[in-house]
């Protein structure tokens, strides 16, 4: 009846056999943690998130890459990027402003230093990709197909359309759509995955527009939109005025639009994030749908984050009993078995 | 370059004038760090809203006891936090982070510029250049007495220490950099390191560079990760090519040339900046 | 430089003279609080939030509501309506999720006991209505044009649209439009303010389309779409599945909506909220543009959060020597004086 | 009925068995505590992520020393950060919230059952019963031993103790409502008062109604406000006109009549409530 069963904790009473499931499970099998996302088999469900983890280096000192599900890479674009000016980021209650302008080395330098070191870690790497008008989007995807370590494309629609004065392609289901069947068209067999911002009226309508066009996969969520003002100089802290929210603080909303769209769509692999800090906040992801999860701003916060999560989520999952990671996804959309 | 991520206990916190001085069990820290050098802390405590650690220079790493210090001035609520936390609590403690200062390939005489908590790394960096044969000066600058930090210490390890207030509370009344030409001037200083806030590295820089003395400067930039992964820390630089980049202070700095630093342009994005074009467009 | 000034405080070197606005004005002159709301004045620019203090009965124990700029009041409907079913809530990093589903006692018993109650106390009440049809709201403006202490009707376009497949009202330009023109026909001269929801891709033409059907004035931010998953029991915590995420999480959310609308819509009063829990809190709203704050969830988490608001903004704008509240709202728009 | 706000010195923090007790600095509540109320606690510290406050029944209020005492079981983050919270530390506490039990207006004999740490608020009602000349007689039971609350302190309190626990680590093996029908039955109990798990409350409530002795039972529902603001903490009552309405538990409660709480569609909508017609619409 309540939202937690501190009842049957306290006294015993009413307790109803099986319910603590918490309790046992310790002796339980290893679960299978290996999850596939539009035919791309990893050998667990926790990636990093673009533009948290740079391309994987700087987190060797606290992990091995290639423990992990996949590395997303920082969106690249095809040219160098200087980002925007500074104050570039600004912390807020449970999460933290962005507003970085896709600084990068531009796709030349990361095809020359950043792929081959995952590569040569055996890591598995999900390359983020970012344009301001469709062709750019084609012509990374052209550059990027058949490198080593690629192992799918994700497509940044979350940045300006230059064509449609700075309205961001994925607040557009036409030109969200325009930009995955350009991609596609050059992927060569690579699953294509839309990154969508939760900045919209419909998600569910976008995620539609993006799967019509070809989309193997969603991830979602980006940033949302936020600011902060300085009440010192009473103007806002951000040198790009607005920022992209991320961190626990959004993860109820995270959660929901994972939910809506696998509602909607139960067939088309989810890659789910947004706010996630542990290994249960991973798993409630996978339970609203997601087939894999992207730990982000979390890395921060904890630069050994993603291997944490993915040993709790292991941890969490043994306990239940649970012993193929796909059992646990989309599972709250269904009735419970007891 | 990053260090490792380690539970240190807090062993003390005490007030030392303004700042406070936290000790801290942290070995695998206190192995390997080399001045200018800093650590990134979580701060907060469980179920804290505040997400982003905290960065502090380090005062003091002693690999024979494994401890390490910093010097904490109270500013926001991470730092109030952090000053009130109870000996034997565990701090989630990344480190040691970034570039330090590198020592001169000669011995020479070097000028050491504070400000404020901006003397925490300098005492290491002295005995580092005296054991190396350099003469080491220093001068320490804070707006009052209390914010002097370390100044007994400073006689210890440099052959002059000359100290500055603003409003006169102790040594000369003045700005720190008011005491930086006499030394760059006569004695002919061979390098000049410096730490503090902005305006006062800035200023420090172009002295040295009138009296052509190479300058290294640490620098301090809101950052949102400290280990080089989000972008957030970065100012323009120029590089060995000429060419000025937007370059991350938490990996490839806190410690910079200061002639490379463009000064003026921090803050801001200037159009020559490599990647700035590309900014334009969307 | 750096989006705090914490050298200056640190050693006083490069110290400007001037910028330490925050050590002087202590001495300054009492700060004229007073706001208007589309031609109505208030003593001062905080309010409660709607759903956030019922009636304002319940706070008075913790203050004397006749203090505060004016009671927002719980959206009331025609009919009486239960609300949903429980759990109701759930907690998250700094915010809530509520699906409480407009529990209130409807029209009839409000006018009779909620008002009075405020008209009594000499307290100015914001009403704020809610229906499923336009004819709804058109029926509730008309029964409470008149009554005492109402001095503003805020239209809570935030809930679904029964002829429209449950689309909400405020996600469609139309149909919010449709509302405001039907309410502000029968509102006789007492203000109407539409209150917007952060959820739609463009915030600014729900905006335009409210003021274009006459409204005077606009409220934001109403609550996120979110929700929460139990990982024990694998299922959606709340009975109604998604809720409406609230509390600082949300703020730089409400901070951006207030912004754009402002920037876009500069002559049409705002009522800012979404997350204030200080003083320094709704200046950043006022600064944004807005000429008055509602205080919501911090009611729950401080009773007494609406009073130590007004007197920490009091305070916090008698420090930087400000005269008028006027001088301060949309301020962060305008380059700096220095 | 609703109460102060205070901020309340921790004076101490005391494990007792699974629990713990927490002593507060707190006149203005203490003033004027009626048994069944509770306070509402806020959590975590400055800067925390937790925004909502956390209800206990209050165990003691003493007007003499100004102290007020709760009985915490860890359970989630709000509760683990509170059992740790240090002596001295200034709690923001709201109270006394609530409808209290009420005592019946002839003396009688009155039955008292509490699960786990429900048996907080039963030992000021008890003697308060008997002062108004009652017999009293307590029933507790818990999971195990290290759950029962105040057996002690109950034998003084009561005319008899009857203990349970699931595990029979002490006690009589088996459930606190085992225990309930005896005393319902053969003395005669002229008045029930419950506190414990929903599911204790409903079935020790039915059993009332069996024996025809009025019932007053504490619930726990999930609380937002704790003030009657929010419309979270609600449940089907069926008021004194037959009709059921979603009743808020923290101004209208804690305390009800077991019969008048429509057990079985706690968590639910049932059809006949008033409003719930309105629900269809939209
Ligand atoms: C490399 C480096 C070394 C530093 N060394 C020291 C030191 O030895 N002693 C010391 O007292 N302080 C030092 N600082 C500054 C210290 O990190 C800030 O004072 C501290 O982060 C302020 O946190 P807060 O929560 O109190 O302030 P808040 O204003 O609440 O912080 C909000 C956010 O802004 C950031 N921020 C605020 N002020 C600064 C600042 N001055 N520099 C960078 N980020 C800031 C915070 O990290 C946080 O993310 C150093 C900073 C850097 C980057
Ligand atoms: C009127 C009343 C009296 C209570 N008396 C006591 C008491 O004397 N001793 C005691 O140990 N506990 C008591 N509780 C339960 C206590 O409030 C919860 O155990 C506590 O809120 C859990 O908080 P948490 O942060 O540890 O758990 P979390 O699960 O992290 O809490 C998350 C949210 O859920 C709410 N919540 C979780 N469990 C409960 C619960 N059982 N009841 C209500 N809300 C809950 C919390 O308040 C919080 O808002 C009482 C509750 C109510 C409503
Ligand atoms: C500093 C920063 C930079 C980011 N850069 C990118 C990016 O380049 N491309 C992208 O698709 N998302 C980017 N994101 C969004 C994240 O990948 C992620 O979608 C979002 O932050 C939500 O997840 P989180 O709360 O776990 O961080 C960035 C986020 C942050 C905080
Ligand atoms: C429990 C609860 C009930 C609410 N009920 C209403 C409502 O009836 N009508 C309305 O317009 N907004 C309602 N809101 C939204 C608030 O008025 C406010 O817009 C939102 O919560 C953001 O402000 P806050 O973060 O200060 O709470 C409710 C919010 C909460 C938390
Ligand atoms: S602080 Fe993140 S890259 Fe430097
Ligand atoms: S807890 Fe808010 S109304 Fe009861």
């Amino acid at each position: 009846m309540n939202p937690v069963t501190i009842h049957d904790h306290e006294c015993g009473i009413g307790e109803i056999p099986g319910t603590h499931t918490h309790d046992h499970g310790e002796a339980g099998q290893r679960v299978d943690l290996a999850t596939t996302l539009a035919g791309v088999t990893l050998p667990n469900p926790v990636l990093t998130a673009s533009g948290c983890s740079a391309a994987g280096r700087e987190l060797a000192p606290f992990m091995d890459v290639s423990d992990l599900g996949a590395v997303v890479t920082k969106s690249v674009m095809l040219r160098p990027r200087s980002g925007r000016a500074t104050p570039r980021m600004a912390e807020t209650p449970s999460g933290m402003l962005n507003s970085i302008g896709l600084q990068g080395p531009g796709i030349d330098a990361f095809l020359e230093h950043d792929l081959p070191w995952l590569a040569e870690r055996g890591a598995r790497a999900v390359v983020s990709i970012a344009g301001g008008t469709v062709e750019e989007f084609a012509e990374l995807a052209r550059r990027l197909v058949g490198v080593p370590a690629l192992v799918l494309l994700e497509v940044n629609i979350s940045c300006p359309n230059v064509a449609s004065r700075g309205q961001v392609f994925a607040c557009d289901p036409l030109a969200a759509a325009d930009v995955v069947r350009a991609v596609k068209a050059e992927a060569n067999g690579v699953p294509v995955f839309a990154k969508l911002s939760p900045d919209v009226t419909d998600i569910v309508a976008i995620a539609q527009s993006c799967v019509d066009a070809g989309a193997d996969g969603l991830s979602m969520i980006n940033t949302l939109l936020g600011m902060l003002i300085d009440t010192e100089t009473m103007r806002p802290v951000l040198a790009g005025v607005t920022g992209g929210l991320s961190g626990p603080a959004i993860r109820p909303v995270a959660v929901r639009c994972v939910w809506q769209v696998h509602a909607a769509l139960p067939d088309v692999p989810i890659l789910g994030m947004g706010g996630i800090l542990t290994g249960l906040d991973a798993l409630q992801f996978l339970l609203a749908g997601a087939s894999a999860v992207s730990v982000g701003t979390a890395v921060f916060h904890d630069p050994s984050a993603p291997t944490r999560v993915l040993s709790e989520l292991r941890a969490e999952l043994t306990r239940r009993g649970v012993r193929r990671l796909s059992d646990v996804v989309g599972a709250a959309h269904r009735e419970p078995q007891r | 370059m990053t260090g490792s991520q380690v539970k240190a206990r807090v062993v003390s916190v005490e007030p030392v004038g303004a700042y406070f001085l936290i000790t801290l069990d942290a070995p695998a820290i206190a192995a390997a760090v080399e001045p200018g050098q800093f650590v990134a802390v979580a701060v907060g405590g469980p179920d804290t809203a505040m997400l982003l650690r905290r960065s502090f220079a380090l005062y003091t790493a002693d690999p024979s006891t494994g401890r390490i210090q910093i010097v904490v001035a109270e500013h926001g609520r991470g730092t109030a936090w952090l000053v009130r936390v109870g000996a034997g609590t565990p701090l989630d403690v990344v480190g040691p982070l970034g570039r330090p200062f590198t020592l001169p390939a000669e011995p020479g005489t070097a000028v050491l510029v504070a400000g404020g908590y901006g003397s925490a790394p300098m005492f290491d960096l002295a005995r580092r250049l005296r054991a190396a044969g350099s003469a080491v000066h220093i001068v320490v600058g804070a707006g009052s007495a209390d914010r002097l930090f370390g100044i007994d210490e400073a006689r210890d390890v440099a052959d002059s220490v000359a100290v500055t207030t603003d409003d006169g509370s102790a040594g000369v009344r003045g700005l720190v950099t008011d005491a930086v030409p006499a030394l760059l001037g006569s004695p002919g200083a061979t390098s000049v390191y410096a730490c503090g806030p902005m305006a006062m590295l800035r200023a420090v820089g172009e002295m040295a560079a009138v009296y052509d003395v190479p300058c290294q400067v640490a620098v301090e930039e809101s950052m949102a990760c400290g280990i080089g992964v989000c972008m957030t820390c970065v100012l323009p630089v120029v590089g060995v090519d000429g060419r000025s980049r937007m370059v991350r202070s938490c990996v490839e700095g806190p410690v910079f040339d200061a002639e490379r630093v463009r000064w003026k342009d921090v803050g801001s994005l200037p159009a020559d900046v490599v990647g700035a074009g590309a900014m334009g467009a969307h």
